[in-house]
């Protein structure tokens, strides 16, 4: 079949093609328009979030490392970020700072615990998540801080139909493809991810590697905190991570083809599944679907998509053969 | 690559986009600052809403006692002829905070029911509604959503968190469509119609007067909560503790258990173990009867209790005789949103803030209201005020 | 001899040796709090509460030690709870049928996710993380949202009711007997044929299979026995405290830190049984504790982060600091 | 040669758990020169390339390079120091490319940025400096043939600019063309006045690229010779030391081949063709032949790993399907394999669970009789562990091989398949299982042997089996001469 010739991300922009051919047409059998200005300004509003989150995710899972503190850690941000700013439009600046200073500390702290602590990423970064739980509970009995309306521009302002937020999202990403494609530390991700003992071997600092994955992970929750306070107008603690916000990146990470095990895939096909995500949330929307059935749907197509990726892993690993006349056995594969 | 062209072509988008030139979803300025100065508190407790609701509670709503979903508590009425729309068959958006708990969910059927009512009278022609799954930024979205796509008529919103979702609501005022917020409130009065019942602070204040009433002074209350950080909630709490301040009465503590049965019968089933527990004071009657349990199991005497008008609570109540009292955050409110836009639409007036009314259900209306529900399931809300609507009781009962 | 020397090492190695000591302490510092405690009513209420988180934990160490994770258990919990409430109604005589049904759904559940995991190649973190989208999904598309009809006693019996009337223990929960059947059989299960391939699998897929491992198959039974642990504790969570909406709800990852915090190493091949269930005592303790410190239970996730991550990193550096040199031999074989 | 040796090492001492590999071992690099050091397998060879790579650190003794001391405790140093070191087991991360492979950890920047096309450019220049012209630098690894993944490695050791170049058995791999383009590396690698320490038992080899050789034996350097001083059947004689007679032991009295218990027609898969072979009771059949050429191919196919697809197999006389390791294990066939670490061992269970492992897996062969034979086993097989319940992982090499074979014996088989038995494993050991093997023979099970080294071969071996390039290249009786065999094993008929 010739759907194995194609590289892994040109075959996920195939699938979102796919989903908002579907999606089109079933919402225009439905009496509808997906591609109305609504409905468009919906589809991107609904990626800048998860985006956010599953940007720095990428980061971390190349590593074959995971962060499922990013929900906590975007609602400590958003925290941080409101309550700095506290209405004055002067603070705006200090406080996006202090909130991405704080959700890189975060980042960093998940890193050094992986790393230095040899402790495994799913309980370690669990862990951090609860920590940082229970101080929000604690410190804010609710939501707290107070956005200048200036800077909830970045919620709700969009140019044509492209929420600013989606834009700096699609930015971020640009600048994250060029970070794993140009920069040392970057590249090295895969290295680390693929293999940490070649990696190590071959000079890579694997450590610091790790670390920075988890520190950028952790700056982009940051970011994400930043949206939700500017679209919240506070900052919100209970919401943020009531939502398992860190288990939809992971799947829109996976959905764009990044192997969970690390070393493979990239930003821009977790960009794909993000898109993905977010046209299955509008159809669903307009088509009124029922909010239980979307998680049905939902869970069942992430696990489709990865079994065609493993699939698709799977013959690749036959070997070459030396007698052609046996081609036939090559793809029996190995235990 | 794959990824430069993506990059680059990411890049080219922006700057067409540029081009074409940018709009905002405006944000007005001025209430919001100072109001939401306000919910910044970190502090819920605000005495003049707290002395408000007190005495609200005697104050007799006007309207039919028999359609509490249309009573108001001193309503300053409003005119509303600017919305008005000829014809019938309006569009009516709605954008659900979610349905993720049984209050909601008998809430939403009714209003569904309600709606089917309307419809049939051709005063509502498509119902679009929306659910947030209690994401809060998800709601935005949907809100805005609706907005955009310039089809409704009329907008009924039940946020799922005050302050976070006061920017969208805004929104959707400055839209032009008659906004109905209902339930949780929003840090402005830009909508054409809140409603909801007393308040937080009646429901927590009912229940802690009883307690007061009812228990020797020195008696031991254990306080159960749900979650920290949402309003409604924290308001029955804050109000409980102003109450409980000047009584004789001790209190062990306040738990949060998730409104998870288990959770709330393991912390009952410990304090228990380490000592008496008289009365069990709830901010929301979710596995009430998980608590009561806990007393059987360990072999106590029942408390004196306050949960809510939920069925399963109520027959327990019923069944152990014990003293308790079913305080209740008015379930019918769900009706009052869709009828309330069908008036707007018509240019009836409408009372600026709505304010039904929150009774709770004591010892003696016990009998007539499980009797009324009867063959309701169990997480069913005793009342849910939908009696007389043409689905009951198929609708609530298979759900 | 030899063996019970080394039987002790291998307790005190690693992080099994690690969970009994912190379970100590904690039983320890309850006793200060509370002596009243350790009085046979109020202890079997504990281990009455903690059953079900034991017996999900023995489900879940299969899974685990055979190098997966099962995502989907508090999801599956809620929705047997649920199943049990809407099919029951109330009817005492539907007790059982439906104990039945609820066992065929629970295997099945299990099947699918072992089945996806070998035979589709889908890493099991994503399986199961749909596994659990589609199944609250589809309980609550079923019951409309909100859990209807109700339990029958017959059916809370297991759950809250126990042998009455034992002198100085008072009540000894039923549900304390299964947890130790379960227990029982879960180390009687890995002592099996089943049980030591199912370790080999986890610790070395590739050697298992070329001695003639049923890898795969193993792997799927680990699944299904996890979806039984499942069941068995929604039996006894549902009639230990009824339905409510909210059963289950967050018990994956309870359960997996439970079975790591037991020294169960994520990826497989190491740790033991028992410890992993001391693991879910350890948690139920830990909560115990809190509340009789009368900790605000806003700060307690920090406390269990904090603690959690300690004891696995301490643990992670007993593994990598066990020296190779001492166990150098000169010793022929004893035994 | 006036200036300074390249490298110098002096007095190396190792040993593992107690088990001596290397005995103040010194070894002297001139500088532009290629130096082999040869011995049998488990003679130290890779020890001490390892510990001249940074891997292991001596016990005691001193490195000098270019005439400076140094102590490497990371592979790191020994890069950064000059010495670069092309292992046996690749080192290469599939999913990357090989110019990002070859520049991994020290990729060319230009104002902080990876310069991808001073990189492309860089890889393509120094592959054609190689030679290699037809070797694309974006091709991610994973696509590569082995052979071709090792040239990519040898470039990634040149590629760091350094003055020793250390190559472990760089030709195992190597198919004949292959090795024509290792020798052009080599020789320019040399006329960069680059030195090329190189490791092997390949006497082809090592006379046409070496200009002196160290000999080492039982982890003790036997004599560093200029090549012209030294005929091949002497430098033979200096690594195995005694004549074969010695070091092997003799065919146990009352071992007699009967029946045919493993006969193989017309076997073939993607990887063989045309395999005529035939196992009786009591017979080794050696397996000899250059990497690469089917050995290991062949093991797998009667196991069932990669099944025949064409042809037959019988296992006393009944034919069987064999097509995958539990119908194998039925039909009372044995694998030790190749690689114990990665398919013989789950490492952190211990002794006894790995002893029983083959027992417990397979029903049919599983019996409370058998279970309690085990310690048995282990114990004729001089296991030296703290006891059945210590993890295997902290065993030496020799006694995790010793585990692997007590867990096949525990399934009493028919037929046992040893895929390099003796591959990096102490002399110890060794001799133990030459011993063994021979007892398996007089038991009545038909041996099949695959090994790599020719002396095994042909000091066990009843019968040689030889191939070449997947193919049966000829046969020749136990005890043919090390040329005899490589003549086959080369591709050529013995003149």
């Amino acid at each position: 079949m010739s759907l194995r010739r194609l590289d892994t991300t040109a075959l996920i922009y195939l699938a979102l093609a796919g989903v908002v051919a579907i999606g089109g047409i079933a919402v225009a059998i439905d009496g509808g328009n997906l591609f109305s200005t609504a409905n468009l300004v919906d589809m991107f509003t609904r990626t800048s979030l998860t985006g956010f989150l599953a940007l720095g995710m990428t980061l971390v899972i190349l590593c074959r490392s995971l962060d499922l503190s990013v929900g906590y850690t975007a609602a400590l941000a958003s925290m941080v970020a409101a309550t700095t700013m506290d209405g004055d439009p002067n603070r705006i600046v200090l406080g996006a700072l202090a909130a991405l200073l704080v959700a890189g500390l975060v980042g960093a702290a998940n890193g050094a615990i992986v790393s230095f602590l040899g402790v495994n990423p799913f309980i370690a970064t669990l862990g951090v998540g609860l920590i940082i739980k229970g101080y929000l509970d604690t410190e804010y009995k609710g939501p707290a801080g107070l956005v200048p309306t200036a800077f909830q521009q970045f919620g709700y302002s969009r140019i044509a139909f492209v929420p600013v937020s989606t834009l700096v999202m699609l930015a971020l990403a640009a600048a994250g493809i060029w970070f794993l494609r140009s920069t040392r530390t970057g590249h090295h991700m895969y290295a680390v991810g693929g293999n940490i003992d070649v990696a190590r071997m071959s000079g890579v600092r694997t450590k610091s590697t790790l670390m920075t994955a988890h520190i950028l992970c952790g700056m982009f929750a940051g970011v994400a905190g930043l949206l939700l306070a500017a679209r919240f107008g506070t900052g919100s603690a209970t919401e943020a991570y009531s939502n398992l916000y860190e288990l939809d990146a992971i799947a829109a990470v996976v959905l764009g083809g990044t192997l969970l095990l690390g070393g493979r895939g990239g930003i821009a096909g977790t960009v794909a599944g993000v898109l993905i995500l977010a046209v299955l949330d509008t159809v669903f929307n307009v088509m009124q679907i029922n909010p239980f059935a979307k998680d049905v749907l939902r869970g069942a197509i992430i696990i489709t998509a990865v079994a065609i990726y493993a699939r698709r892993q799977l013959s690749r690993t036959a070997r070459r053969p030396r007698f052609a006349a046996a081609g036939t056995a090559a793809d029996t594969g190995r235990p | 690559m794959q990824t430069t062209r993506l990059a680059l072509a990411s890049a080219a988008a922006v700057g067409l986009l540029l081009a074409v030139g940018c709009t905002t979803d405006e944000i007005p300025e001025a209430e919001t600052t100072e109001e939401a100065t306000a919910s910044t508190e970190e502090e819920w407790f605000v005495q003049a809403d707290y002395e408000e609701q007190l005495a609200q509670r005697d104050i007799e709503p006007e309207g039919d006692p028999t359609t509490p979903w249309l009573q108001a508590i001193e309503p300053e009425w409003v005119d509303t002829s600017e919305y008005a729309v000829d014809g019938g068959d309006h569009t009516v958006c709605f954008s659900n905070a979610s349905v993720s708990n049984p209050w909601r969910v008998t809430g939403w059927i009714t209003m569904q029911q309600q709606v089917e009512v309307l419809q049939e009278a051709g005063e509502i022609g498509e119902f679009l509604h929306s659910d947030a799954a209690d994401d809060d930024e998800k709601q935005i979205s949907d809100i805005q959503a609706f907005i955009d796509s310039g089809e409704c008529d009329a907008l009924l919103i039940s946020p799922s968190t005050t302050a976070t979702l006061t920017p969208a609501v805004e929104a959707a005022c400055e839209s032009g469509i008659p906004v109905v917020v209902f339930d949780r409130g929003v840090n402005t009065d830009c909508a054409v119609t809140f409603i909801h019942p007393i308040g937080g602070y009646a429901f927590g204040a009912d229940a802690a007067e009883f307690l007061v009433d009812n228990l020797e002074p020195g008696s031991t209350v254990l306080a159960l909560r749900i979650l920290p950080g949402v309003d409604v909630l924290e308001h029955r709490w804050a109000a409980a503790q102003e109450i409980f301040a000047d009584s004789e009465l001790e209190i062990l503590g306040n738990e949060f258990t998730g409104g998870d049965a288990a959770e709330i019968k393991n912390i009952v089933t410990q304090y228990l173990q380490r000592g008496e527990v008289d009365g069990i004071w709830m901010d929301a009657g979710d596995g009430a009867v998980a608590a009561i349990e806990a007393f059987e199991d360990a072999g106590q005497p029942y408390p004196v209790m306050t949960g809510e008008d939920e069925l399963s609570f109520m027959r327990k109540w019923k069944e152990t005789g014990m003293t308790a009292l079913a305080p209740v955050y008015s379930n019918f409110q769900w009706r009052t949103p869709v009828l309330a836009a069908t008036m707007i639409l018509n240019g009836e007036q409408v009372p600026k803030e709505w304010v039904l009314p929150q009774e709770p259900i004591t010892e003696a209306e016990l009998d007539d209201y499980l009797e009324r529900n009867e063959d309701m399931p169990s997480l069913h809300y005793a009342k849910f005020g939908g009696e007389d609507l043409p689905g009951f009781p198929d609708a609530w009962r298979d759900r | 001899m030899g063996r019970i020397r080394t039987a002790a090492a291998a307790l005190a190695g690693g992080g099994t040796g690690t969970v009994f000591a912190l379970l100590a302490a904690i039983f320890i510092a309850v006793a200060f709090t509370n002596p009243g405690f350790f009085e046979g009513p109020s202890l079997m209420a504990f281990l009455k509460q903690a059953a079900p988180l034991v017996i999900l934990a023995a489900g879940q160490y299969f899974v685990i030690v055979s190098g997966n994770f099962d995502l989907s258990v508090g999801a599956l919990v809620g929705a047997q709870v649920v199943i049990a409430a809407r099919l029951i109604d109330g009817e005492e005589s539907r007790t059982l049928p439906v104990m039945g049904v609820m066992l065929l759904f629970g295997l099945a559940v299990g099947l699918v996710n072992g089945l996806v995991t070998t035979a589709l190649k889908v890493q099991s973190f994503i399986t199961t993380l749909g596994m659990m989208l589609v199944l609250t999904g589809a309980i609550r598309l079923w019951t409309g949202g909100a859990p209807t009809g109700s339990l029958s006693e017959a059916f809370r019996g297991p759950g809250r009711r126990g042998i009455d009337d034992v002198p100085l223990i008072g009540q000894i929960p039923w549900a304390v007997l299964i947890m130790i059947g379960v227990g029982a059989a879960a180390i009687w299960l890995m002592r099996t044929r089943f049980g030591r391939v199912l370790v080999a699998s986890g610790d070395n897929e590739l050697a298992a299979e070329l001695s003639g491992g049923r890898v795969d198959t193993v792997r799927t039974v680990a699944f299904v026995l996890s979806g039984l642990s499942a069941t068995v504790a929604g039996v006894l969570i549902g009639g230990y405290a009824g339905v409510s909406a909210q059963v289950g709800q967050g018990m994956e990852f309870t359960v997996i830190t439970a079975v790591v915090l037991g020294g169960v190493v994520l990826g497989g091949g190491r740790g033991a049984v028992v410890a992993a269930m001391a693991g879910a005592l350890t948690i139920e303790a830990l909560f115990a504790l809190f509340n009789q410190m009368a900790l605000p239970s806003t700060i307690r996730p920090a406390a269990q982060g904090l603690i959690i991550i300690a004891a696995v990193a301490y643990a992670a550096k007993r593994r990598t600091r066990r020296p190779v040199a001492a166990t150098a031999t000169t010793n022929a074989n004893p035994s | 040669m006036s200036q300074a040796p390249v490298l110098a090492m002096r007095g190396i001492d190792k040993s593992f758990l107690g088990v001596p590999v290397l005995r103040s071992v010194d070894l002297v690099i001139e500088p532009g020169e290629v130096h082999a050091v040869v011995g049998e397998n488990g003679a130290g060879k890779s020890t001490l390339m390892k510990i001249l790579a940074g891997v292991h650190t001596a016990d005691a003794g001193t490195i000098e390079l270019g005439g400076r001391a140094v102590s490497f405790t990371h592979p790191l140093q020994a890069q950064h120091a000059g010495v670069a070191t092309v292992f046996q087991e690749f080192n290469l991360l599939p999913e990357l490319s090989v110019a990002e492979n070859i520049h991994l950890g020290r990729e060319p920047r230009r104002r902080g940025l990876i310069d991808r096309r001073a990189m492309a450019e860089r890889t393509a220049a120094l592959l054609s400096d190689l030679g290699v012209d037809d070797l694309a630098p974006a091709a991610k690894a994973k696509t590569l043939s082995v052979p071709r993944q090792q040239i990519v490695e040898i470039a990634k050791a040149m590629s760091q600019g350094a003055d020793l170049i250390c190559m472990d058995e760089p030709t195992a791999a190597l198919a004949d063309a292959e090795v024509e383009l290792l020798y052009r590396l080599v020789e320019r690698l040399r006329d960069k006045g680059v030195s090329v320490l190189y490791v092997s038992h390949r006497l082809r080899e090592i006379f046409d690229l070496c200009d002196r050789i160290t000999v080492l034996k039982d982890g003790e350097r036997v004599t560093t010779v200029d090549t012209a001083d030294i005929t091949p059947d002497e430098l033979v004689t200096a690594m195995v030391g005694r004549r074969i007679e010695a070091v092997f032991p003799e065919p146990l009295p009352g071992t007699e081949t009967g029946e045919v218990r493993l006969a193989v027609t017309g076997g073939g898969n993607a990887q063989i063709d045309g395999i005529d072979l035939e196992v009786r009771a009591g017979e080794i059949v050696g397996l000899a032949g250059l990497q690469g050429s089917g050995r290991t191919e062949i093991a797998e196919a009667v196991f069932g790993i990669e099944p025949f697809t064409r042809g037959t197999v019988a296992v006393d006389g009944e034919t069987r399907r064999i097509t995958g390791p539990r119908k194998a294990i039925a039909a009372g066939i044995a694998l030790v394999t190749e690689d114990r670490k990665a398919q013989g061992l789950a490492l952190n269970q211990s002794v006894g669970a790995n002893a029983r492992m083959v027992l417990d897996a397979n029903a049919r062969v599983h019996s409370r009789a058998r279970l309690a034979r085990i310690s048995g086993i282990l114990s004729s097989l001089d296991l030296v562990s703290r006891g059945e319940d210590q993890e295997v992982q902290y065993l030496s090499g020799g006694n995790q091989q010793k585990v692997v074979v007590a867990k096949w014996l525990a399934a009493e088989p028919g037929v046992i398949v040893l895929d390099e038995p003796t591959r990096g494993i102490d002399v110890g050991a060794k001799h133990k299982l030459y011993a063994v093997i021979r007892s398996l023979a007089a038991e009545g099970l038909a041996v099949l042997l695959i090994t790599s080294e020719l002396i095994e071969v042909i000091g066990l071996a009843d019968r040689i089996v030889v191939l070449h390039d997947g193919r049966i290249a000829g046969e020749l009786p136990g005890g043919a001469t090390e040329q005899q065999v490589m003549a086959y094993a080369t591709g050529r008929s013995p003149a």
